[in-house]
């Protein structure tokens, strides 16, 4: 067998959701492929590239885990599964099999509890700590009074889309706003009952969409439809890319969405991954411009954080290739300063981030930013979750209730 | 009773019974001093419901084309209506085609298509069950949802014919705010529309239209009377093919071209049931009725029990109609004798 | 030659009537329990966990439709809503009744299933054919929305995903939950099916399973021999229904271990479907054939080029993958209109006249 | 064949097993039957004939439930009834078979006699799914009803072939079995001769006349063969565009000129 | 019979004259493993009628479908042999080819559209016709006028009519045709003794005035004989006896089994008390 460390990617390049998941899996794996070009791997271990196609299916993604868990000379280093509804389903086993399940910024918010998820990640942010940025940008927009507004949620009907309604419904009693609730079924090709009813009826003064794949474009032109500005229409930051707002064309001009990492087109990194792949047919992407775009970004910053994790895994114990539970050390330990950053080519790109035993979410950042029809702006400043308060409490809570159920006690992480 | 009178009942019971069904929704504030409800807003839920179901129509137009002359659920019209778009996008984006060109091009493609169909799949199925040729049309399904994609890949295709999206209001002097209506939605009816009257003629009034019916019922009896499979197939398949073409461009530019495209068929069956599976003004009754029932049902009441009720709620109200008429509002009686 | 029958004199009805009255077939039947009892779960966990469980369990399934639409002639596209039943019914009782052994909690939600497929079946009195299809997808749908919609089916969990509880057989064994070794899960999950493929067989020989294939071959004809239609047709869907709910119930405890309703969405419900037709309407052994093919092929195309050395980009694979299952199934329906059972009878029949053609 | 009305020994000729009255049936314009009365004795073969589309397949389709006459009572062992689902009047003991052969075609031979036994096995899953015991007591017990019905048919080789292979002669011998599995008091036969050729009329015409002198079972036969007809059934009655045209002895009925004009075209002999 | 003129001596032997139809030694098999047909030969000359006898499952109809192609619908094929029409193999051809050139079948058990009108179904049987709607027309009058009461019951669905308007409805429906060949698979089943005369008296006469030839599989040897020219006896798939229709009605073995006057005089049905050991040609 080939010698190095194994890295499977689980993607869908296929169904539904396609056209959010092919640039993610680009991203990432284009990433993977410029570290074996430029830097021979990982401290010199090659990095054995992988990739599985679930389809968003959660029990293709199940199949997939369980073809890749043991591949390589030392088993899976990380599973990124791409899906809530994956990442639920993966839990249980792969703290089992000791692998990390890398969530970022989606899956289980609870899991940043890391006493009881000693194997989930969701760095660098949660749905929840997502949720309760997005309720800060607002607030600020209406000048630091809340009460008495109306805030619609239009959400995708599944585990991914119901993660923020306890956070919005928290911030609701605590603000005095108004909370309507839209779901979305699968996979949201027919929203003109929501929209007719959001834009002519209730007709919020903000609108926040937890979506993803087809449904948000339609939301986006269906909110054109019923003439809702745009302007106060934030998606999360799985409605925020590319394939979401270029099919709804003109319309969409003026669309926001929440970010955990930065805008970036031309960065060190960017240009590596042109000089070091595209330059040589290498790349993933179908075209040399779609580097840089935010879904592809996501996937670069999710195989750097998976790698960086290997990396100081590494370190620690020895550049060989590293076991999953290993590599779980490598994340609890993982602390990506802006001058580790910086030499890789991200400044920009991603906020710092450090993790620990207790703190798997590490603190990451959000800001808002909004589609001007050829590309996306910054609207905001970084905003940070208010972890300090109700959200740490809030992950506690729930990880309890979780170990409770499972009989599990919780770790001791001093 | 003759079709053509139902068809004009209904279309004098139809305004009838939208105004009634106002009436009855009008008087919810009394019970829930929340409820909203304006004539105006009622009006624009209605019209939207009625242009989308003209849309669902379109879709459910190709499986009663297919069904009523060969007596196959035709499962694939979904997947034809996503292949079609693919190519017609294809042609336009990829190809840099013009869009009248394009869409020649891909009527070429689904005859082609259907030619296909008939040879490789219905000729060496012929008299068998209707189940088993149901299956072979989901295997239809499957292949041309890998084969569209195979060929044009997976991305979203923004597919933009120029026509109208923004919003229109209407009598705005007798409703405050007027009534919104989507200029989009509307020229799609009316294409949509058209269509189906050429259809039905064609259907209906024609020897064709008559050795067609012959086939849905008895395979190796039409076969028998020199009825030529082949021919009628091919036939058939094309048209149905065309008109997955032009609800996907429809819908294409609506939602974008990809796969999800090819779910739209879901939303097409309960059209289909409602008006009988072998009736081309059925599939518009069908779709008016559904498209209004599932807007009126989501938007005044979906909200009492959690909303998103729309999907099941198209399929019940459905149900709800069979359970009077077992075979669809226009559907041929199902023959029930011994 | 090898496939004779000449020889074995049945001497009483009760042999006749007997399962498996060749001898033949006997014997493999039992070699092929005792391959799976004994060597499957000697494979890698791999196999077992992907392509066993996932096998077992929607072979059960195969069985439930196969029960209506096979043998009762009601097609039907709400196995999906049904398996949900299932398992929210199962997740439902494990976790209020914590003490409940595990085969009372399958058997529980198997008759929560069958309560709701008799609602749901009460159209098919009236509703025939595709239009009873494509009104049972109202049942797909409902329930789905239903799980999905209210808090107390997934004890307020606000994701909506259920997880299976770690429940054991015989004290300590455990089957479900993240403790359950794969052996104990594929031995149980086997054990289910085995048993339910039995009585799925002795309900289908027996006067219940003709006055299904009568209504089903003939309804008016039936009626007026004097076959309840009502009762028949809700019978074949509460029978059905407790199928699909028991494998909702495996797929949620054993296979998946968690899952959200979505799991159970409409492709769920076609897929049971392929099976059914593909393995064979009517016929038990089908149930297994379709749900071994259709298990398989898709795990099969996936991992094809790499065994022969390709390296294609998945998503390539994966539309190749469609093309292929789809021809497939076509490939097949010409072949055997009738299914691989079927394929399998033919095969015997000429090993009979072997070697001479006919 | 001059002992038409001589029945052969049966229970007691007089009683009357059935009796309709006054029927009227009609579909929409289509008058299928207009007054109807006659009755049909215990034991006897009662004959019905009359040109194509008289409305005799109709006739049948109202005794046995099928049909809902508009008018007209039906008086079954001496109850009258008016609605009544197929079902159900199977369960009171008239069995029939049909003009276009209505065999379940997915079944073997024996299957589709079995089923016939429905109305008097017990159908429950429990024991069923185990199948040992209770079930497969009854499934032995009426195996070997059917094998007997089985043998008196004389299509013992078939039994385990599908229906649907069967040539047309055999299918409708199969039919016939199955309506007799549910031993009952009247069987409805609607053409149980056509497409047979003279051997299998022979066969076929022994089957019916045996069942009757065996077990007394009352039979109302639709035929166009007026050989058979006059030879084996008690009385006849003829029907034309719905309306009565003659009832009575064979004898007297193809005497009729009104019979001769409508349906015989000649004097049959 | 006194209408029969110059083509009257076409049935005498087969061969004398070209026969229009001839079936050479076919071999049929259903589903790949059922062999029904062992090698069946039989001629219709132009302008015959020609009937073809046998048992229940003797294979008078798969014969007559290999020859209309039909078969493949059923998953039966002809693995032996060979069939021609006017010295052309059929079997390149598609039913409709050879409806086209004038072989039409009426199939077995009516067959009828159900939910197409009588009418209709009637005008399904001139699908291949292009002799435009008049004479359309006129076949159409020709058929109300042999069977009057299709005429009363045209505009009902087929599938609602009694069993022997359905079988009116499929013999005229083949006769819209304007056939040169009719293959006749049991016209008289079900169907009152006067009807049953007048369509044989249908076929005598379309064979006499227009040489339409037939081919007639017929359970009703005795009718069958009287308006056949030449016959052909058919058993478990196989030909075991032909010849001229009048030599078999007096063939002994043929009285008794097809014609049931063995030793003279009919028996009455009542006194058949045995039942016939079967005696067949094997
Ligand atoms: N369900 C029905 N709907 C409409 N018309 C019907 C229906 N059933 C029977 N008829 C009509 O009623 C008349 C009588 O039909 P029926 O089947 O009783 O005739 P029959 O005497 O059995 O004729 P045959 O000897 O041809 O079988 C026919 O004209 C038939 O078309
Ligand atoms: N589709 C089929 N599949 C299998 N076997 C068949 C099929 N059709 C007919 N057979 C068999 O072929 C044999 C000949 O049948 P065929 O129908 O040709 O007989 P026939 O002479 O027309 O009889 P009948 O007088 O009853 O119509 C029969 O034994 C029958 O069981
Ligand atoms: C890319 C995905 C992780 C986002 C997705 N909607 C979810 O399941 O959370
Ligand atoms: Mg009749
Ligand atoms: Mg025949």
């Amino acid at each position: 067998q080939e010698n190095g460390q194994y890295m499977p990617q689980m993607v869908y390049r296929t169904g539904p959701y396609a056209p959010n998941g092919i640039p993610l899996a680009n991203g990432e794996g284009d990433y993977l492929r410029l570290l074996n070009e430029r830097d021979g791997g990982i401290n010199g271990v090659p990095i054995l590239i992988e990739e599985c196609e679930t389809a968003y299916n959660t029990d293709r993604g199940v199949e997939c885990y369980e073809k890749m868990k043991n591949g390589g000379p030392t088993g899976a280093a990380q599973f990124s599964p791409y899906s809530t509804g994956i990442t639920y389903a993966l839990i249980e086993r792969a703290t089992a099999d000791q692998i990390p399940i890398f969530s970022m910024g989606y899956g289980r918010a609870d899991a940043s509890y890391g006493k009881v998820f000693e194997y989930v990640f969701t760095a660098p942010a949660t749905y929840w700590a997502g949720a309760d940025a997005a309720i800060q940008y607002i607030k600020a927009e209406e000048g630091g009074d809340l009460s008495g507004k109306k805030i619609a949620l239009v959400y995708h009907d599944s585990a991914y889309g119901k993660e923020p309604i306890a956070t919005l419904e928290h911030l609701a009693g605590q603000e005095g706003y108004n909370l309507s609730l839209f779901p979305v079924p699968h996979p949201g090709l027919e929203q003109k009952s929501t929209w007719l009813k959001i834009g002519r009826q209730v007709r919020p003064d903000w609108v926040i969409m937890w979506g993803w794949g087809v449904m948000n474009q339609t939301a986006i032109k269906e909110a054109a439809a019923v003439g809702f500005p745009m302007e106060r229409f934030i998606g999360n930051w799985w409605a925020g890319a590319e394939p979401d707002v270029r099919p709804a064309g003109e319309s969409a001009i003026g669309y926001k969405a929440l970010q955990f990492h930065g805008v970036a087109h031309d960065l060190k990194v960017h240009q590596d991954m042109k000089t070091h792949l595209y330059a040589n047919g290498k790349g993933l992407a179908d075209d040399e411009s779609q580097v840089g775009e935010v879904l592809y970004n996501r996937g670069i910053v999710n195989a750097v954080i998976s790698t960086e994790a290997v990396r100081t895994a590494m370190d620690h114990f020895g550049n060989k290739p590293m076991t999953g539970e290993q590599v779980q050390w490598g994340f609890e330990n993982l602390n990506l300063t802006a001058e580790r950053l910086e030499a890789l080519g991200l400044t920009g790109l991603m906020s710092p981030l450090s993790l620990s035993c207790a703190d798997h979410e590490g603190g990451g950042q959000a800001r808002i930013v909004q589609w001007d029809g050829e590309d996306w702006r910054p609207a905001s400043d970084w905003i940070v979750p208010n972890r300090a308060g109700f959200l740490s409490e809030a992950y506690e809570a729930s990880a309890m209730q979780y170990a409770n159920e499972k009989g599990l006690t919780p770790r001791d992480c001093n | 009773m003759s079709n053509q009178l139902r068809i004009a009942l209904w279309a004098l019971g139809a305004p009838v019974s939208v105004g009634l069904i106002g009436l009855l929704i009008s008087a919810m504030p009394l019970i829930d001093s929340n409820f909203f409800f304006t004539w105006g807003y009622y009006l624009e839920v209605v019209t939207t419901g009625l242009l989308t179901g003209v849309l669902y129509s379109l879709v459910a137009l190709g499986f009663v084309l297919i069904f009523k002359a060969s007596g196959v659920f035709n499962f694939s019209q979904g997947a034809m209506v996503l292949f079609a778009a693919l190519f017609f996008v294809g042609f336009m984006d990829k190809w840099g085609l013009h869009p009248a060109l394009a869409f020649l091009l891909t009527a070429g493609v689904m005859i082609l298509l259907a030619m296909l169909i008939e040879r490789v799949v219905l000729r060496p199925l012929v008299n068998q069950p209707a189940i088993i040729l149901f299956m072979a049309t989901i295997g239809i399904t499957y292949f041309l949802d890998g084969l569209g994609q195979t060929i044009w890949g997976s991305d979203v295709f923004t597919l933009d014919i120029g026509l109208p999206k923004d919003p229109m209001f209407l009598m705005e002097g007798t409703f405050e705010g007027g009534v919104m209506v989507n200029q989009f939605d509307i020229v799609a009816a009316v294409a949509a529309g058209a269509m189906v009257i050429v259809l039905a003629f064609l259907f209906q009034y024609t020897r064709i239209g008559r050795a067609l019916r012959a086939v849905a019922d008895d395979h190796q009896a039409a076969l028998s009377v020199g009825i030529p499979l082949k021919t009628i197939w091919a036939i058939v398949w094309s048209v149905a093919g065309i008109v997955g073409l032009v609800a996907g461009v429809m819908w294409g530019s609506k939602l974008g071209v990809q796969f999800s495209l090819a779910l739209v068929a879901l939303k097409a069956l309960p059209v289909l049931i409602l008006g009988g599976f072998t009736s081309v003004p059925g599939a518009i009754v069908g779709g008016l009725i559904i498209g209004a029932g599932e807007k009126i049902a989501e938007i005044f009441f979906g909200g009492y029990i959690g909303g998103g009720i729309e999907d099941w709620f198209a399929y019940m109200l459905a149900m709800v109609f069979l359970l009077f008429r077992p075979q669809g509002l226009f559907g041929e009686k199902i023959i029930e004798r011994v | 030659m090898i496939y004779r029958e000449a020889g074995q004199f049945k001497t009483s009805y009760a042999r006749d009537g007997g399962l498996y009255p060749i001898r033949q077939d006997r014997y493999g039947l039992i070699v092929l329990l005792l391959v799976a009892v004994f060597a499957v779960p000697m494979m890698s966990e791999y196999w077992l966990v992907t392509i066993f469980l996932p096998f077992l369990v929607m072979a059960v399934a195969a069985l439930g439709l196969n029960i209506l639409t096979g043998y009762a002639g009601q097609l039907s596209l709400g196995t999906g809503g049904f398996m949900a039943c299932g398992a929210y019914a199962a997740y439902k009782l494990a976790t209020a009744f914590p003490d409940l052994n595990i085969v009372l909690v399958f058997l529980g939600a198997g008759l929560v299933s069958a309560l709701v497929g008799i609602l749901f079946g009460i159209p098919s009195l009236r509703i025939k054919g595709f239009y009873l299809a494509v009104a049972t997808l109202a049942a797909q749908f409902f329930i789905l929305w239903l799980l999905n919609k209210v808090p107390w089916f997934v004890n307020y969990s606000p994701s909506g995903v259920i997880s299976a509880p770690p429940r054991a057989i015989f004290g300590d064994i455990y089957v479900t939950g993240a403790t359950a070794t794969p052996e104990a899960k594929y031995l149980f999950a086997l054990a289910v099916a085995a048993l339910l493929a039995l009585a799925a067989k002795n309900l289908t020989r027996c006067a219940i399973g003709r006055s299904w294939m009568a209504i089903r071959d003939m309804d008016i004809a039936a009626e007026i021999i004097g076959i309840k239609p009502m009762a028949t047709k809700l019978g074949a869907f509460a029978i059905s229904s407790f199928y699909c709910g028991i494998a909702g119930a495996m797929w949620a405890f054993i296979y998946t271990s968690s899952v959200e309703a979505n799991a159970f969405e409409i492709s769920r419900s076609f897929q049971v479907l392929f099976m059914v037709i593909i393995g064979g309407l009517g016929s038990i052994l089908g149930s297994f054939l379709g749900a071994a093919f259709i298990v398989l092929l898709p795990i099969l195309l996936k991992n094809a080029p790499e065994m022969v050395g390709l390296s294609i980009p998945v998503d390539v694979i994966a539309h190749i993958e469609f093309m292929i299952f789809g021809a497939l199934i076509i490939f097949f329906l010409i072949v055997e209109p009738h299914g691989l059972a079927r394929l399998w009878q033919i095969g015997k029949e000429k090993l009979r006249l072997w070697p001479f053609p006919y | 064949m001059s002992q038409a009305e001589a029945s052969p020994a049966g229970p007691a000729p007089g009683e009357v097993l059935l009796k309709v009255d006054n029927i009227s049936l009609s579909f929409g314009g289509v008058r299928a039957l207009t007054n109807i009365s006659f009755d049909v004795m215990k034991g006897e073969i009662r004959a019905i004939i009359g040109p194509n589309g008289a409305g005799k397949s109709s006739m049948l389709n109202v005794i046995n439930g099928f049909y809902h006459p508009q008018e007209g009572t039906i008086t079954y062992k001496g109850e009258t009834r008016r609605k009544m689902k197929p079902h159900q009047a199977a369960r009171t003991g008239i069995a029939r078979t049909f003009q276009n052969i209505a065999l379940f075609k997915g079944m073997s031979a024996l299957e589709n006699i079995m089923t016939g036994r429905n109305t008097v096995m017990a159908h429950n899953p429990f024991t069923a799914a185990v199948y040992l015991g209770p079930a497969k007591r009854s499934e032995i017990h009426h195996r070997e009803v059917c094998e007997r019905i089985i043998d008196f048919l004389e299509i013992e080789a078939i039994r385990k072939t599908p229906v649907g292979r069967l040539p047309y002669g055999l299918q409708k011998r199969v039919e016939l079995g199955r309506a007799l599995a549910a031993e009952p008091e009247m069987l409805l036969l609607d053409e149980p001769m056509a497409g047979m050729n003279l051997e299998e009329k022979e066969d076929m015409c022994r089957f019916i006349l045996d069942v009757n002198e065996e077990f007394g079972t009352t039979m109302v036969l639709i035929e166009h063969d007026m050989g058979v007809v006059m030879d084996i059934s008690d009385r006849v009655v003829v029907l034309d565009y719905g309306r009565k045209l003659a009832d009575g002895p064979p004898d007297q009925v193809r005497n009729d000129p009104d019979v001769i004009d409508a349906y015989l075209g000649v004097a049959h002999d | 019979m006194s209408t029969a003129p110059v083509q009257s001596s076409a049935g005498e032997a087969p061969g004398a004259t070209a026969p229009i139809l001839s079936v050479n030694n076919i071999e049929v098999i259903y589903d790949h493993v059922i062999l029904v047909l062992k090698g069946v030969s039989l001629e219709v000359p132009e302008g015959g009628i020609t009937a073809l006898l046998g048992a229940n499952g003797a294979g008078k109809t798969t014969t007559l479908k290999a020859i209309s192609n039909l078969l493949r619908a059923e998953r039966g094929e002809v693995t032996k042999g060979s069939i021609t029409y006017r010295g052309e193999q059929v079997d390149s051809m598609t039913p409709s080819e050879l409806v086209r050139r004038g072989v039409i079948q009426v199939m077995e058990g009516r067959h009828c559209f159900e939910h197409l009108t009588i009418e209709e179904n009637l005008l399904t049987g001139a699908y291949t016709r292009k002799d435009g709607w008049s004479a359309v027309k006129e076949s159409l009058e020709m058929v109300y006028h042999y069977f009057p009461r299709l005429r009363e019951r045209r505009g009902s669905q087929a599938g609602y009519t009694s069993g022997g308007e359905q079988q009116m409805c499929a013999v005229g429906r083949a006769l819209m045709a304007n056939p040169r060949v009719i293959l006749l698979d049991e016209p008289s089943m079900g169907l009152a003794p006067q009807l049953v005369e007048e369509i044989f008296e249908i076929v005598r006469q379309l064979n006499a005035e227009q040489n339409v030839s037939f081919l007639l599989a017929e359970q009703n040897t005795n009718i069958a004989l009287k308006y056949a020219k030449f016959g052909y006896i058919l058993e478990n798939g196989r030909v075991v006896m032909e010849g001229d229709a009048a030599e078999l009605r007096e063939n002994e073995d043929v009285k008794e089994f097809y014609l049931g006057i063995a030793g003279g005089d009919r028996k009455s049905f009542r006194e058949v008390k045995h039942y016939r050991r079967r005696k067949r040609w094997l």
